[in-house]
């Protein structure tokens, strides 16, 4: 038996409907021309080429994931028309435009070290030890040219050879781990697999272990809060709700 | 020595842009912390470059290929937006203190400074960065502290090396090739100096100049035992008691490479190998912490405090 | 008895790639040997660096095999002393570039030993890589 | 429209509707609207999409027939399964293993690590995903995770926030473990080399946010949730435990009342395999894809409620399954990010939402869904939204406000992923407002779990979002990565010791199968529609109309 409809509710289904369920084409108005993997399409202006793709009949099963810019599974490599610069970005986060020539990279082969971080040492030669590729680096920039981020990866791969922990985890933290430096990489570095070790071993050895923290687990292990627990919980409900609206709140 | 007397002035205060090279932030920083430290002794302070990138040693010499010098004139162009920050007040010189980085610094340098189609290729391809402009000169770190005159040294020395025989070892990279020497390649004398400023008995040999085997000791090291060997050996035989160098790749080649020498000739026995910066910070008499004896492969202490040269 | 050698155009082919990509004229070497005898690894070579330039003359294909050209660990003696100014140096450079070029690298960093790796320096590294790998 | 011209991000009619915005602004530096009464709460509640009629319906099967639960969610719970008995052969086992793990987002991976370190060697792990391991909701969780762990605060007072915004219904015991836990949870992540924001004294630097009692955040600037989960995967793939992707499980296989496995189905050579497993963790997450009542979603692509509905095939307990939780500032415009978590952190530093004529018409900080209820009225009661060009309504949200509030620099400071992301589209957020609408964020209830991540069916563990009872009616903010760490971890050792104390004898059906949709055909539902739905459809229209099965 269904609740009685509610008109609001439909009209903003309706409203949102290019988030939700794809545009229909009576509500288009200007189209452009994008070309995915040389084949022209025409779709509406305006879109990502994530649903502009799909607005052109491709259901993703790969190089889609949040669709909002963060887990770099969307990588794609085009060329604006007339320009003759390879570019690169998410195919979530970037406008389609007339006259894209564009390809996806589903999936960057990729060989990441196997290591067991209590076994290692915060030393420099941990990175060379498991990515002696580093040392090929030349300093040609092309992996920042790549980086959808806007990262200085040269940088934080230059940091990871001179063991600079702090300037790598800095450099390197907004990395989704896209691929897209990697694939163009002359020296065939995996520039985020040395990012991503180099961040944990910072994370382990460079910022030091949180002192309240070590004191606090242990004070959990201990059942120092058991009581205070067990009374809460044992609280009826209404003395629950008085606490709760009782309690101040610490100031920002 | 005279002549430098006035030169006293002008060193105080001197801010020299300083070209560090990954090696010396690793396993040779004792190399770095001694030499800035001595620098600062002698008035000079050696302002690291805030951004830099490894230099691409070795030097690339296939005629046609420029994407292995990017890395060194990026860390020219550098030199450049360092000035316009003015963060130092010699701006047309960049220190380096590593053999290798020097070589390959200097040799990209003329490179590009003589082939104008090479330098605009190179400008091009880095197209995000300012153009080179070709004004910078690279130097070595004794080269600049001759330019200013053994006897500011000799002035600094607090505890003279006296009881010490140490040889000098100049290896490659700062004297071939010619274009890049900054002494004369078969006979040099500038290290042979500075170890008398500082008061240590020279011992020269004529495989203080022979190759110590560089990047073989990543494929081949027994290249390398056998040329250090050589080298280490005829040093002893002529009195040497420790020996100086100026290249993290020497030094791990003469220096923990004694490891195999002694596998393979038992009767080999150690000798420390200092960074001649090391040898001017015990002389300046600075504090303990910038000799930086614990990355010394060889330990130098004993031989050190025979010679009652070490701080307790 | 002389060795007979042929002197095709593919050698002659093989002789302007050597020169084009070292930018050194190796017909010019006069075969004096001074390299050879200053040249501190010519102890561990199959081919002293004089034969080398001589084999780099004739064009003979084979001077790609030899293993003096990774023994090389390029100190420049030979550059500084050729009486002819020649540089020999960029003609070893030349030779191992012609494999590199292929992308048959000299050495699989990936197979040296971990407790190897953990001690080398970086500049070592660094340097082997650029001469090693393409 | 003409050929839209851009200025500086915004096509040029909305640029002249930021105009009166920044008309209005000196005027709403002092003017904030009073926070709404009681009644005046219940009134705007009415257009909220979980109060709004005609939203929800009855289950008619299941464990849970006769409760409450929204369309969508209750069309996918009395839908058909993919496949009938005879389409599988159940007597070829592809991967034998010790313990299945569903779903590769921190609760999943975090359950591999901890079981793995109960003793379960790698080998008898397998970890399957929909899309690729890691592309989850989790990484895109930017306040972080709660933990009570500073010397001021303590587990109960974290225990009372979590009851409290979880409007009381949530499991006692279950919330105990939550908050207990979570200081163990941090101290695992900073062993494996998190980096948590910290202070100028190098201790963790924690925040505060809507409903706690005390600052117990812990961020890593504004990627907490992918920082925490790069790491974790790290370690996952450094022990090689073994790990399918684009691997979906679209039936689960049962012994009586018992999981003894699943069929996996491989998305791109359309083959199922067999698996057969003495403990199967699910770990798929929320449902923000089913874009219930026709919001937009922050959630990523697979989140399409796939885990519950194989669970509630099988037998599992539901709870809280009508409480849907939709967060009142989701981008708005470009289309790109549409549907987008701004985090609440913007209010609470001092932007206003203002209407068409730059207006503040509401308090920033009311309880999400009231704030969300009265952006909603203001768009399609009072009619004073703004319009984009793809149709969506939405309100500015007066992000230089906070500018001006915290003086300049506070927007790069405090927000650096946001302010890159909107230059991506040449909008400067310092410096025009930019425009949002509520978004469908968070699936408070799921299937019934017990402290230790057991369900009413033997063999079967669940951790994070897809859970019912930590959350009540309402999550807290910074509970939910926490949800993910804590029962990932405990359903990670309860099913280890499970699996070293039992031999693995069970039987492979889907016996389970044959009830329920005897269940279905009782209950007069036709077999018009067919779950786990795997991926939602946004292929266009014409395109979809044309499309024919050649192969």
């Amino acid at each position: 038996m269904e609740e009685t409809k509610s008109p609001i509710m439909d009209r903003i289904a309706e409203a949102n409907k290019s988030a939700t369920t794809g545009i229909d084409s009576k509500d288009i108005k200007e189209w452009i021309t994008i070309y995915i993997m040389g084949r022209g399409y025409k779709v509406p202006a305006d879109l990502t080429v994530l649903t502009a793709m799909e607005y052109a009949g491709y259901k993703f099963v790969r190089s889609v994931g949040c669709r909002q810019g963060f887990c770099g599974a969307c990588a794609t490599v085009f060329r604006k028309k007339g320009d003759y610069k390879l570019q690169a970005d998410m195919a979530c986060q970037t406008r389609a435009e007339d006259g894209m020539y564009l390809v996806q990279i589903p999936f960057t082969p990729a060989e990441k070290a196997s290591y067991d971080l209590t076994k290692e040492d915060y030393s420099p030669s941990v990175l060379i030890k498991y990515y002696p590729e580093v040392a090929r680096c030349v300093s040609c920039n092309t992996c920042t040219k790549a980086c959808p981020q806007d990262l200085e990866v040269m940088d934080y791969v230059q940091a990871a050879l001179r063991g600079d922990f702090e300037a790598l985890a800095r450099d390197s933290f907004d990395c989704i781990q896209c691929g897209l430096c990697a694939m163009r990489c002359p020296a065939e570095i995996v520039q985020y697999h040395v990012g991503q070790l180099g961040r944990r071993l910072y994370g382990r050895n460079g910022l030091g272990a949180p002192k309240h923290l070590e004191k606090r687990v242990e004070e959990i292990q201990n059942g120092q809060f058991k009581k205070a627990l067990d009374t809460v919980i044992s609280c009826s409900d209404e003395e629950l709700r008085k606490k709760y609206t009782a309690r101040e709140i610490e100031p920002e | 020595m005279s002549a430098h007397e006035d030169f006293k002035l002008l060193t105080d205060g001197m801010k020299v842009p300083y070209f560090p090279g990954c090696t010396l932030k690793t396993t040779a920083r004792n190399f770095e912390e001694s030499a800035l430290a001595s620098a600062r002794a002698l008035g000079i302070e050696m302002v690291e470059l805030p951004r830099w990138n490894c230099c691409g040693t070795v030097f690339s010499l296939s005629a046609d290929d420029l994407i292995h010098h990017v890395a060194s004139v990026r860390n020219l162009i550098r030199v450049q937006e360092m000035n316009k920050q003015g963060l130092v007040n010699e701006n047309h010189r960049l220190v380096t203190l590593c053999s290798m980085c020097f070589n390959t610094l200097k040799r990209s340098n003329l490179r590009v400074k003589e082939n104008a189609e090479d330098m605009k290729k190179i400008n091009d391809l880095m197209y995000r960065e300012e153009d080179y402009q070709g004004h910078v000169e690279v130097v070595h770190f004794i080269e600049l502290i001759r330019d200013l005159g053994f006897g500011k040294v000799k002035r600094a020395v607090k505890k003279s090396l006296t009881e010490l025989k140490v040889a000098p070892y100049y290896g490659c990279m700062i004297l071939r090739p010619k274009e890049v020497s900054i002494d004369d390649p078969e006979a040099p004398t500038i290290m042979h100096e500075m170890l008398q400023a500082l008061g240590t008995e020279v011992i020269s040999t004529p495989y203080n100049k022979v190759c110590c085997g560089s990047y073989q000791t990543v494929q081949e090291k027994s290249t390398v035992v056998e040329l250090a060997h050589e080298i280490l050996t005829h040093a002893q035989k002529a009195g040497a008691e420790a020996m100086a160098t100026t290249c993290p790749l020497c030094a791990f080649n003469l220096d923990n490479r004694q490891k195999e020498i002694v596998e393979k000739y038992p009767g080999f026995k150690k000798m420390p190998i200092f960074y001649i910066t090391q040898l001017m910070a015990i002389a300046f008499d600075l504090d303990k912490k910038f000799y930086g004896f614990e990355q010394n492969f060889v330990d130098p202490k004993p031989l050190l405090k025979a010679k009652n040269l070490l701080k307790q | 008895m002389a060795k007979k050698m042929i002197i095709s155009s593919e050698n002659e082919e093989f002789v302007c790639k050597v020169s084009e990509l070292s930018g050194e004229q190796v017909t010019l070497c006069e075969q004096c040997g001074t390299c050879s005898g200053g040249c501190p690894v010519v102890g561990e070579m199959d081919v002293t660096p004089s034969q080398m330039m001589k084999m780099a003359q004739l064009g003979l294909k084979d001077v790609l095999d030899v293993k003096t050209i990774w023994v090389c660990a390029s100190c420049y003696t030979c550059t500084i002393r050729c009486p002819r100014g020649l540089d020999v140096s960029k003609v070893a450079e030349a030779l191992r570039q012609i494999i590199l070029r292929q992308a048959i690298d000299h050495i699989d960093i990936k197979a040296i030993p971990k407790e190897e790796l953990e001690q080398l320096p970086q500049i070592a590294m660094v340097s082997a890589c650029r001469k090693f790998t393409g | 429209m003409a050929e839209l011209k851009y200025i500086e991000g915004y096509p040029d009619y909305m640029r002249k509707l930021i105009e009166r915005v920044q008309e209005t602004r000196e005027k709403r530096l002092t003017y904030t609207p009073p926070a709404m009464s009681m009644k005046e709460r219940d009134e705007v509640l009415q257009v909220h999409p979980d109060f709004a009629p005609g939203g929800k319906r009855l289950i008619s099967v299941g464990p849970n027939k006769g409760e409450r639960a929204s369309n969508e969610v209750a069309d996918l719970l009395e839908a058909y399964p993919l496949l009938e008995e005879g389409d599988v052969n159940l007597s070829v086992v592809d991967f034998e293993t010790k313990i299945l793990i569903v779903g590769g987002g921190l609760a999943g991976t975090s359950a591999a690590l901890w079981a793995n370190d109960s003793g379960v060697p790698a080998r008898d792990i397998l970890l399957t995903n929909k899309l690729r391991h890691g592309d989850a909701n989790s990484i895109m969780a930017e306040g972080g995770t709660q933990a009570a762990d500073r010397e001021v605060d303590s587990p109960d007072k974290h225990y009372l926030d979590t009851i409290g915004g979880g409007h009381f219904a949530n499991k006692p015991d279950v919330v105990r473990a939550l908050v207990e836990d979570a200081p163990l949870a941090i101290k695992w992540l900073c062993d494996l080399g998190v980096i948590f924001d910290r202070d100028e004294s190098g201790d963790l630097e924690e925040k505060l946010a809507g409903g706690l009692s005390v600052k117990r955040m812990h961020s890593c600037r504004d990627y907490s949730g992918l920082e925490e989960l790069r790491v974790i995967r790290d370690e996952f793939r450094s022990r090689g435990i073994p790990c399918l992707e684009h691997y979906p499980v679209i039936e689960l296989l049962t012994d009586g009342n018992r999981v003894s496995g699943a069929v996996l189905w491989n998305m791109e050579t359309s083959e199922y395999k067999i698996v057969k497993a003495q403990a199967t963790i699910i770990a798929t997450g929320g449902y923000g894809r089913l874009h219930i009542r026709g919001f937009p979603t922050t959630n990523h692509y697979g989140a399409t409620f796939d885990g519950v509905v194989l669970a509630y095939r099988a037998g599992a307990k539901l709870r809280d399954i009508d409480a849907v939780q939709y967060h009142p500032t989701g981008a708005a415009y470009p289309l790109q990010i549409v549907g987008h978590l701004l985090t609440e952190k913007l209010r609470g530093s001092g932007a206003q939402p203002v209407n068409i004529d730059g207006e503040a018409f509401v308090y920033p900080l009311e309880p999400r869904d009231v704030e969300a209820a009265a952006l909603i009225r203001e768009c399609y009661v009072r009619d004073k939204g703004i319009t984009t060009p793809t149709g969506l309504r939405g309100v500015w949200l007066d992000t230089p406000l906070i500018e001006l509030k915290n003086g300049n620099g506070f927007i790069e400071k405090e927000f650096p992923g946001m302010v890159r992301m909107y230059n991506r589209y040449e909008i400067d957020m310092r410096k025009d407002p930019v425009l949002v609408f509520p978004t469908l964020h968070y699936q408070n209830g799921g299937i019934e779990t017990d402290p230790w991540g057991k369900t009413n069916i033997e063999g079967l563990w669940v951790a994070g979002e897809v859970s019912g009872g930590v959350h009540g009616k309402n999550r807290l903010m910074g509970n939910s990565t926490l949800d993910c760490l804590v029962f990932g971890r405990r359903a990670g050792i309860n099913a280890a010791e499970h699996v070293k104390s039992h031999k693995n004898s069970a039987k492979l059906t889907l016996g389970h199968l044959k009830t329920y949709v005897q269940a279905l055909k009782d209950a007069g539902i036709k077999p018009t529609r067919r779950a786990p739905i795997l991926l939602p459809d946004y292929r266009g229209k014409a395109a979809l109309a044309r499309m024919i099965d050649v192969f």
